[in-house]
């Protein structure tokens, strides 16, 4: 399956726009999940590192890798 | 089945719960015979309620385990709650029916179907007139309504009694009488368990308290 | 172990879209539109699994009591509930130039709403209640009752379908499945499979700091 | 054993008496609901006629959802859920004598009101009947589903939006059935098959649900 052109594999047979949105919103929703939980990951990190000793934070990180 | 009288009838073993992540007390542990009584104290959210609603199993402990006659309470279940009589906090009357209505429900409701005709019996004894007897409950006072539940469990055949504070909105009298009649079940060979803030005698048995709440392990000293 | 779950899926993504667009061939009937199958089949079959999974880890829990096993039925709700959006969201897409109609009540895509429903009810409740204890095995219980139902639903549903409009063309029983359509949508569920495990696995480690946190607070607070 | 489950029944329609308004506000709200319709659809009898299924069943869904909260909150509240826990009957067997008792609150005053708001839908004859034999026949189901989540939101802020956001999506299919046999009567065709699919619901909730109510009710009441 070759495209002619990279317009006419944008144009998708004239219905790139319900192609692309969808493919858009799927992509959307998977990274901002993902990027959500790191968000929530970094802020736990830090109210723990204000209320814990520095020795909880590199057990943590320790089990990290 | 003649209760034996050296056999402990209720035993906790190491008891451990928490409130959401807050533990509240850890291995408890006790063990009564026929003929005890054992007083539960403690500061207000020592987890003097959590205790007696494990014991009753209305809550699952997060470790240790509760036996009647030997067995798990949790495999008794329906076996355990028949020689179980629990009042709590709340008083558990329903504010529709009269207090006479309560109480034959609740002596019908523990298959002891054939003495309902003692509900009046058991409501006079707590110092409801008769005239009381008959009102809808909601309209008696929180005193007259403690003693509705307590009538339901003074008077049936449980031989187990868990009371959570039993002598709370009660005036001097009600409680010499409730008193008297916690004594007499415990002397006829049952046991007993309830926590209280009030110090009120009981004569002619022999009782043990458990402080709850005290930092190292609680644990039933005898007195 | 994150990494490489998310390593993997991201290139199993990459693997399928150049599948879904470069190796499918066009349809006959519908043209180029029909690729979005290619996320909305993959995506309806991970809702799915995210509800049965998460039925499955909540049995667990409550026969074993096992505080880890409420956490991963906990943190696959979320993802479920994403992909059942996305699968109603393609769905429709999907439908408007080939049906004419945002919204076809179509037996798949009607049961695919109520299953949205359901994830919506059991975040709703878990959302609802503050001691973690009790919210794990409500929770639990509901899935349970869910997952029950979600068979009962499809069926009657499906039932009612034909009755009302007789057996339309199903949207996702698309034009003849070429070889290469078939292996683009399994390369994709997979993808999709190994995104979940990641999430899924990074919201646990969340959650148990979050727990972990919430103790030590109390803790320290006590303290001070 | 089983005189207990007659017992409670028993006082729970005492209870009903006593509090007379519960059922009544549940018929005025039924009512009022169904009759609200023509007023959005117009008030031509062909319309009506048509809908008349799909609006009696999604009132009858919303009604019985409305009551549902009554099943184990008092009790909850005053303390007599403890007491009918520590029963030393099996308490899924007390849950079903309340299911039981809520049927004969809220499904089958239902059932008996329906027909006569078939009526101002413009049904005559069989399909009134077929309409009040399918609520009297699916409504168990939802009293008994209902009680799932009316156990799982027992004590919880925000409880009713909460519990019709539980319950509703797992009444799908008795509102399929319920509506479908009484659409299949007002056409003429063939209901039988609609009944037996509401009773069998029914019969499989009545003997599941309790089950899973008990284990919310344990659940709720730590």
């Amino acid at each position: 399956m070759s495209w002619g052109s990279a317009a006419e594999f944008f144009a998708m047979g004239g219905r790139g726009w319900y192609v692309w949105s969808s493919f858009g919103v799927t992509a959307l929703i998977l990274v901002g999940e993902m990027l959500a939980l790191r968000a929530r990951r970094r802020a736990l990190i830090r109210t723990l590192r204000e209320g814990a000793s520095q020795s909880a934070i590199e057990r943590i990180e320790s089990n990290e890798s | 089945m003649s209760p034996q009288f050296d056999f402990p009838m209720f035993v906790a073993q190491d008891l451990a719960a928490a409130r959401g992540e807050r533990t509240l007390f850890s291995s408890v542990s006790f063990a009564l015979a026929p003929g005890e009584l054992l007083e539960v104290t403690g500061a207000n959210g020592s987890g003097k309620t959590t205790l007696l609603r494990v014991l009753c199993g209305l809550m699952q402990p997060m470790a240790g385990a509760v036996h009647w006659r030997g067995e798990d309470i949790r495999a008794l279940r329906e076996d355990y709650h028949r020689d179980l009589a629990y009042v709590g906090h709340l008083n558990g009357v329903k504010g529709e029916l009269t207090p006479l209505e309560n109480v034959a429900f609740a002596r019908a409701m523990a298959a002891q179907g054939d003495d309902a005709a003692s509900a009046p019996l058991a409501l006079s004894t707590l110092g409801l007139t008769t005239q009381q007897q008959r009102l809808p409950s909601k309209v008696l006072s929180q005193g007259q309504k403690r003693r509705v539940a307590l009538a339901r469990a003074l008077f049936g055949r449980a031989k187990l009694w868990i009371f959570d504070e039993p002598f709370a909105a009660l005036d001097a009298g009600a409680i010499a009488l409730v008193a008297e009649r916690i004594s007499a079940h415990v002397r006829g060979g049952g046991v007993a368990v309830l926590s209280s803030h009030q110090d009120v005698p009981f004569d002619g048995v022999q009782r043990r308290q458990l402080r709850l709440g005290a930092p190292a392990s609680a644990s039933a000293a005898r007195p | 172990m994150i990494p490489w779950f998310a390593a993997l899926a991201a290139v199993l993504i990459l693997i399928g879209l150049y599948v879904s667009f470069f190796v499918a061939p066009t349809d006959a009937t519908q043209g180029e539109v029909y690729r979005i199958i290619f996320i909305h089949v993959p995506a309806a079959w991970m809702s799915m699994l995210c509800f049965v999974l998460m039925a499955a880890y909540s049995a667990l829990g409550l026969a074993l009591n096992a505080r880890l096993s409420y956490m991963m039925a906990a943190a696959l709700a979320p993802t479920g509930a994403l992909f059942t959006f996305i699968c109603l969201w393609t769905g429709s897409f999907w439908g408007r130039p080939t049906w004419g109609t945002w919204w076809e009540w179509d037996a798949r895509m009607t049961s695919e709403l109520i299953l949205l429903f359901l994830y919506i009810g059991y975040l709703a409740l878990r959302g609802a209640i503050d001691d973690p204890r009790r919210a794990d095995r409500a929770s639990a219980l509901l899935a349970l009752v869910g997952v029950i139902n979600v068979p009962i639903i499809y069926f009657s549903v499906k039932w009612w379908n034909t009755l009302h409009q007789g057996a339309s063309v199903s949207i996702t029983r698309a034009p003849s499945m070429a070889a290469t359509m078939l292996l683009g949508m399994m390369i994709m569920a997979l993808a999709f499979w190994m995104y979940t495990i990641a999430v899924v696995l990074a919201r646990v480690r969340c959650e148990i700091l979050e727990r972990d946190a919430a103790a030590r607070e109390r803790f320290t607070g006590a303290q001070a | 054993m089983i005189s207990g489950f007659f017992q409670l029944i028993k006082r729970e329609l005492l209870l009903a008496v006593r509090r007379r308004g519960d059922v009544l506000s549940l018929l005025v709200f039924f009512v009022i609901v169904v009759s609200l319709f023509p007023f959005g659809v117009g008030p031509e009898l062909e319309t009506l006629r048509e809908i008349a299924s799909g609006v009696v069943w999604v009132a009858a869904l919303l009604a019985t959802m409305l009551s549902l909260s009554r099943l184990f909150a008092n009790d909850y509240a005053d303390g007599a859920l403890e007491q009918l826990v520590l029963l030393p009957m099996p308490l899924t067997l007390m849950v079903l004598a309340k299911i039981v008792a809520h049927w004969l609150l809220t499904g089958l005053p239902l059932a008996l009101v329906a027909p006569l708001l078939g009526l101002q839908y413009g049904l005559t004859g069989v399909p009134l009947l077929v309409m009040s034999l399918a609520i009297a026949a699916g409504s168990p189901a939802l009293s008994a589903i209902g009680a799932i989540g009316a156990a799982l939101t027992l004590g919880l802020r925000g409880g009713g939006v909460l519990l019709s956001l539980l319950v509703l999506p797992l009444f799908v299919p008795i509102l399929i059935f319920g509506a479908g046999a009484v659409d299949a009567a007002v056409h003429g065709a063939a209901f039988g098959a609609h009944l037996l699919l509401l009773s069998a619901c029914s019969i499989a909730a009545l003997v599941l649900a309790p089950l899973a109510s008990a284990a919310a009710l344990r659940i709720a009441i730590e």
